[in-house]
């Protein structure tokens, strides 16, 4: 299917027989979900049929007037759909990137290149998932609790938003057999000693085993201090500008704790996004 | 068929399409078949681990970007032990790229790295010359030539210099490196360059300046690599701004033997198997047999007059 | 209310945005009131008339453009009969820009054009030096500063040194001009760049080589900007891709005391409003009270860390 | 109207009591005319209060994708709708910019700025005039017989195309009052020999006494040269490829005969693009 549009854009689609494939996809579906996010599914059959939580997709946002992104985009995956072959993105407008990503319509092309990165690890690690997400954090820890129901393993999420407009995924989580605690600022549920008390009484109560966040800092380093508190593992998802996607560059380092005790720079394209909770530094 | 094969020094490579030192890693390997490229230049190794340049590392325009990496690297052992081996499934040759503070770690990291599967060493003199003030060894043509020299003394590998752009007169400096020895030159590194963050009064890298490189530096350095091919007998491998097949047609033309490919790789991945085809598609189309015909095949302007179409 | 006023020298202008020479011309009275600018920077006058380059004279990029046009020229008294009164009707400053062959013909033009409505000579210094092979004076730090030191004996009126970009070490040059005299330092002329016309293997532009100017020439010329303005005492004026007053935020914060606005003054034509505007926003949302203020008022990067917001 | 929309660009409409003016236009109507040309209709107060005949608009093509063009356009216009403030062009698609062009839909916003340039000057000089017009020519003649009519000029048109389908303007001419007399290469009629005969039994037969010429190198050598026999005198459009389309870059410089015998560039956009038809350098 992607095939039939690659002529948009050279060298795009020579993927045959490669993990990772720069492709151009037709755009199925592509709607805002609430005043600031859109949610994307393309017809993807290569990735689909590789990607797993936790990783991105690099896409090529378009050209248009003064909106010029040189570079690929960073997207996580919102859903992956292996069976009809297609990849749901869901994603902020905050820059000149995701303004003309959003300009597409059904129809239209994506040139997309991945899948790429380190995703979740959390097979027969984790027999209960709590998973914490703010923000765009929402997106990268929704197909989290779908894979981990796939190794039998529980989820408790714990979404938080600004509004309650700005809670998505609650039923895609639900249906995939999470139990879903949200909190929001509008309702003043949001503060992190709150979460912080949902995150104990889960592992408490419910028996949960692994950490997984993403999206926010503060929340970052109050499951960090849970963790290490009650010998709790985890992992979170990290951001960077990126250049290349693709551990080519190094343009994209953060920094992190070495088993040494010193700190690091780690490529988040390629040593992650995904990272180990406590090795993650905060800031 | 046209014979897409190009001779640096010695060397004899496929085609005249290879990356950037710097702007290809083991993630190229997932995306395309490393075999199909002329050369295979690696990140440029350092005598000491490094760690390279606070964040943020990238700043980008509309045609290009700047960036500030700083040469992470984890030594000559790990390039060894680490990185070598993972291209030694091709049969693509692997010219390693090197750097060091002073002359003498040059000559020492060349040898070190004279490994089997190493079959040239490029010298990426770009870097601060610590026995100069930290100014860079190739904005200084008698620097360079002395880092080539002891370079050919150090290793049996076939050693190109690539130059900085930052400079004058980079045919001064292509003439030194050519004296000194040099089998071939790469013109040129990225262009020095800087952003400020103006919301907060504070440069956009954490390392204040960056290297300039992407398609709107290309006028720039093909004018160098035409200066370049003017001055010396070796061959000039071309880069800066190489997007396409038309802009490494431009380079050839010139007078460059082959081109690199650099900053666009990491937009499109397989932007490299783009440009070899297209080099050989436009062979075909204009009846040349060997793609070496190009280098230096631009001619003065005629005063070629067309009529007007309808 | 925010202080626009910049002092460059003893020259107050009304704010510190300005055409770069030969990016204006009467055309540009018809779109806007030049009343409004902080200075008029007149179109490089050379002792005798010329032609310019033989057509094409350019080549357009996705950010930028390379031109080749060669200073046509009617000669110094067309430009005080003709050209000069055409300003007399603005309060503005008229900034000539002069440029010769040698460093005598540098004194005798500025010399000519002493005259009243001219407020400062603006020496273009990127052109060949006929005494030195034709080397442009700017490539050269002592050929440059006899040229301002002439110019000092030649004029009373002030002397801005613009400098060129293709050059190792522009702060040695900025250095030499500040100490021959020079009362400001303009940097810089647009970068010596070249296009080939792949289909018909030829160069595209008429001149082979010509200037690459536009946005995209930024970052590298306010690298060099920056280091100018660490080297030297007296103003400085950027000149190098502004196109908007984010960009002539970038050069004042570096260190420059005014910017000049070129290529993009033929896209549109009244950028130099938006910039003068945008400029006066900034300060006013900034809580900024005088335009001066923002002349090197960039910070080393603090490890400032910002909690993400959701 | 158009100051309506003038966020969309960076200083523009700051025309107030300028005789040139940066504006965004709205786009009325924008149609194909046959495989090659589209016909351009927008709304332009300014600019139709003050374009004449042989002047230029200087268009602002939108960026889309790789087609991203740096400068403006130069477009002639094709019809001058004073009464309805409207302005129009016909172009033919041929590349990047044009490409662009050819996007916008009735709507949206097209940022020009002109009146550019000197246009036809027959006023006082000339009773009946001869057009000889070939390509984007037809387009850039098209306004001379209405305009030539309103002054009592009359006028033969004489119009070179590649098929009858690339024949444009036809009937406006007529509703102009011109004679309309038409050739083509598809018919073998538009040969330089016989629009060579058209053109000479029009000044011998119907009282030609000034040539108008715009598109075609050979048409230009031919007009030339009988203007020159037989002491007729005549204006001729050029094109060159323009920086700023307003005297300030000298990018669109042409050789042109001087009175001293020699010959000097002199910028398309400034002192042209209409030229004395004698001292245009044909090539
Ligand atoms: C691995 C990864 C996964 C991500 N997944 C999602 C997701 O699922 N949904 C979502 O809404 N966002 C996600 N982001 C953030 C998203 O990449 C940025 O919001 C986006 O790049 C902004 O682009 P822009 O051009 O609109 O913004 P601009 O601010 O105009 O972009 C300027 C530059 O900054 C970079 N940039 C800006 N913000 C970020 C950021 N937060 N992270 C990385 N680079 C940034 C851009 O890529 C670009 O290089 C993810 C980021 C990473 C690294
Ligand atoms: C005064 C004037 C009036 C014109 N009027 C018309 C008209 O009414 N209808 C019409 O179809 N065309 C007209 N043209 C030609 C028109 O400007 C070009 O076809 C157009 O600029 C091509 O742009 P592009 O980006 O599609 O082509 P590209 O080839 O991609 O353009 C590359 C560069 O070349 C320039 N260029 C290419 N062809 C020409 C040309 N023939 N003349 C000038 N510059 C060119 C472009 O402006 C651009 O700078 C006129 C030209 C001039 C100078
Ligand atoms: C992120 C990045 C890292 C680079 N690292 C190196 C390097 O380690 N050694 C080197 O010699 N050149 C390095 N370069 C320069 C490239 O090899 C190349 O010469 C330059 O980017 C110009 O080509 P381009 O315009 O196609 O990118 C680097 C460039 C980039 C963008
Ligand atoms: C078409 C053109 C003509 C120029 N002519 C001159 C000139 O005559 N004298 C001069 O000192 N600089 C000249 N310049 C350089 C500009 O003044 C300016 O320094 C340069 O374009 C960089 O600014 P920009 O990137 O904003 O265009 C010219 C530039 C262009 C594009
Ligand atoms: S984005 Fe290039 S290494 Fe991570
Ligand atoms: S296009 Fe600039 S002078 Fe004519």
């Amino acid at each position: 299917m992607s095939t039939a549009l690659s002529s948009a854009a050279a060298g795009a689609d020579r993927a045959d027989g490669f993990p990772l494939a720069e492709a151009v996809c037709p755009v199925i579906a592509h709607e805002w979900v609430n005043d600031a996010y859109k949610h994307l599914v393309i017809e993807a059959g290569h990735g689909a049929a590789r990607a797993r939580p936790g990783q991105f997709f690099h896409l090529l946002c378009p050209v248009i007037g003064e909106n010029a992104p040189f570079f690929r985009r960073p997207m996580s995956l919102y859903r992956i759909d292996a069976a009809r072959g297609r990849l749901e993105f869901l994603y902020k407008v905050v820059g000149r990137g995701t303004t003309t990503l959003a300009t597409l319509v059904p129809g239209d092309a994506l040139n997309v290149f991945g899948p790429l990165g380190r995703g979740f690890d959390f097979a027969g690690r984790a027999r209960h998932i709590v998973q914490v997400a703010r923000g765009v954090g929402l997106a990268t820890l929704a197909p989290v609790a779908e894979a981990a129901a796939r190794c039998g393993i529980r989820t408790t999420a714990i979404l938080s938003a600004r509004s309650r407009a700005h809670l998505m995924s609650v039923a895609s989580l639900r249906a995939a057999g999470a139990d879903v605690l949200t909190v929001t600022d509008e309702e003043g549920t949001s503060e992190v000693g709150a979460v912080e008390r949902l995150v104990r009484r889960a592992i408490a109560e419910r028996g949960g085993d692994f950490l997984v966040t993403c999206g926010s800092n503060r929340l970052l380093q109050m499951l960090q201090r849970v963790g290490r508190e009650l010998g709790v593992a985890g992992e979170v998802a990290l951001e960077q500008h990126m250049g290349c996607g693709n551990g080519m560059c190094f343009a994209c380092v953060r920094e992190f704790r070495t088993a040494q005790g010193g700190v690091a720079y780690r490529r988040v394209c390629w040593e992650g996004p995904v990272f180990d909770l406590q090795e993650a530094v905060s800031w | 068929m046209v014979d897409m094969t190009v001779r640096i020094g010695a060397l004899t490579l496929k085609n005249p399409v290879m990356p950037g030192s710097g702007t290809m890693g083991e993630g190229l390997a997932r995306v395309m078949d490393l075999g199909r490229l002329g050369a295979i230049v690696t990140k440029t190794i350092t005598p000491e681990p490094r760690e390279g340049c606070p964040p943020p590392r990238m700043v980008e325009y509309k045609d290009g970007s700047l960036m500030a990496i700083g040469i992470p690297c984890k030594g000559p052992d790990h390039y060894v032990d680490e990185i070598l081996p993972q291209y030694r499934a091709y049969p693509t040759p692997v010219v390693c790229s090197v750097s060091a503070p002073t002359v003498d770690a040059f000559g020492r990291l060349a040898a070190k790295l004279s490994v089997a599967g190493v079959a040239a060493i490029e010298a990426n003199i770009s870097c601060p010359n610590l026995e100069q003030d930290g100014r860079a060894f190739g904005m200084d043509a008698e620097a360079s030539a002395r880092v080539v020299r002891r370079l050919k003394e150090s290793t049996d590998r076939p050693v190109w210099a690539k130059l900085t752009p930052n400079v004058t007169d980079i045919a001064a400096v292509a003439r030194a490196v050519a004296a000194a020895g040099a089998d071939a030159v790469t013109c040129a590194n990225g262009m020095l360059g800087m952003a400020v963050d103006v919301e907060n009064f504070q440069p956009a890298l954490g390392n204040v300046t960056g290297g300039m490189t992407g398609p709107c530096t290309r006028p720039v350095i093909l004018r160098m690599a035409w200066q370049v091919a003017r001055a010396v007998k070796i061959p000039v491998i071309g880069s800066g701004g190489v997007a396409c097949a038309r802009d490494a047609l431009e380079y050839l033309m010139v007078g460059c033997a082959a081109v690199q490919v650099g900053t666009i790789n990491f937009v499109h991945p397989t932007a490299m198997l783009g440009v070899i085809d297209g080099i050989e598609a436009f062979c075909r189309r204009k009846g040349i047999g060997a793609v070496r015909a190009l280098t230096g095949a631009m001619r003065p302007r005629q005063d070629f007059r067309e009529d007007q179409a309808a």
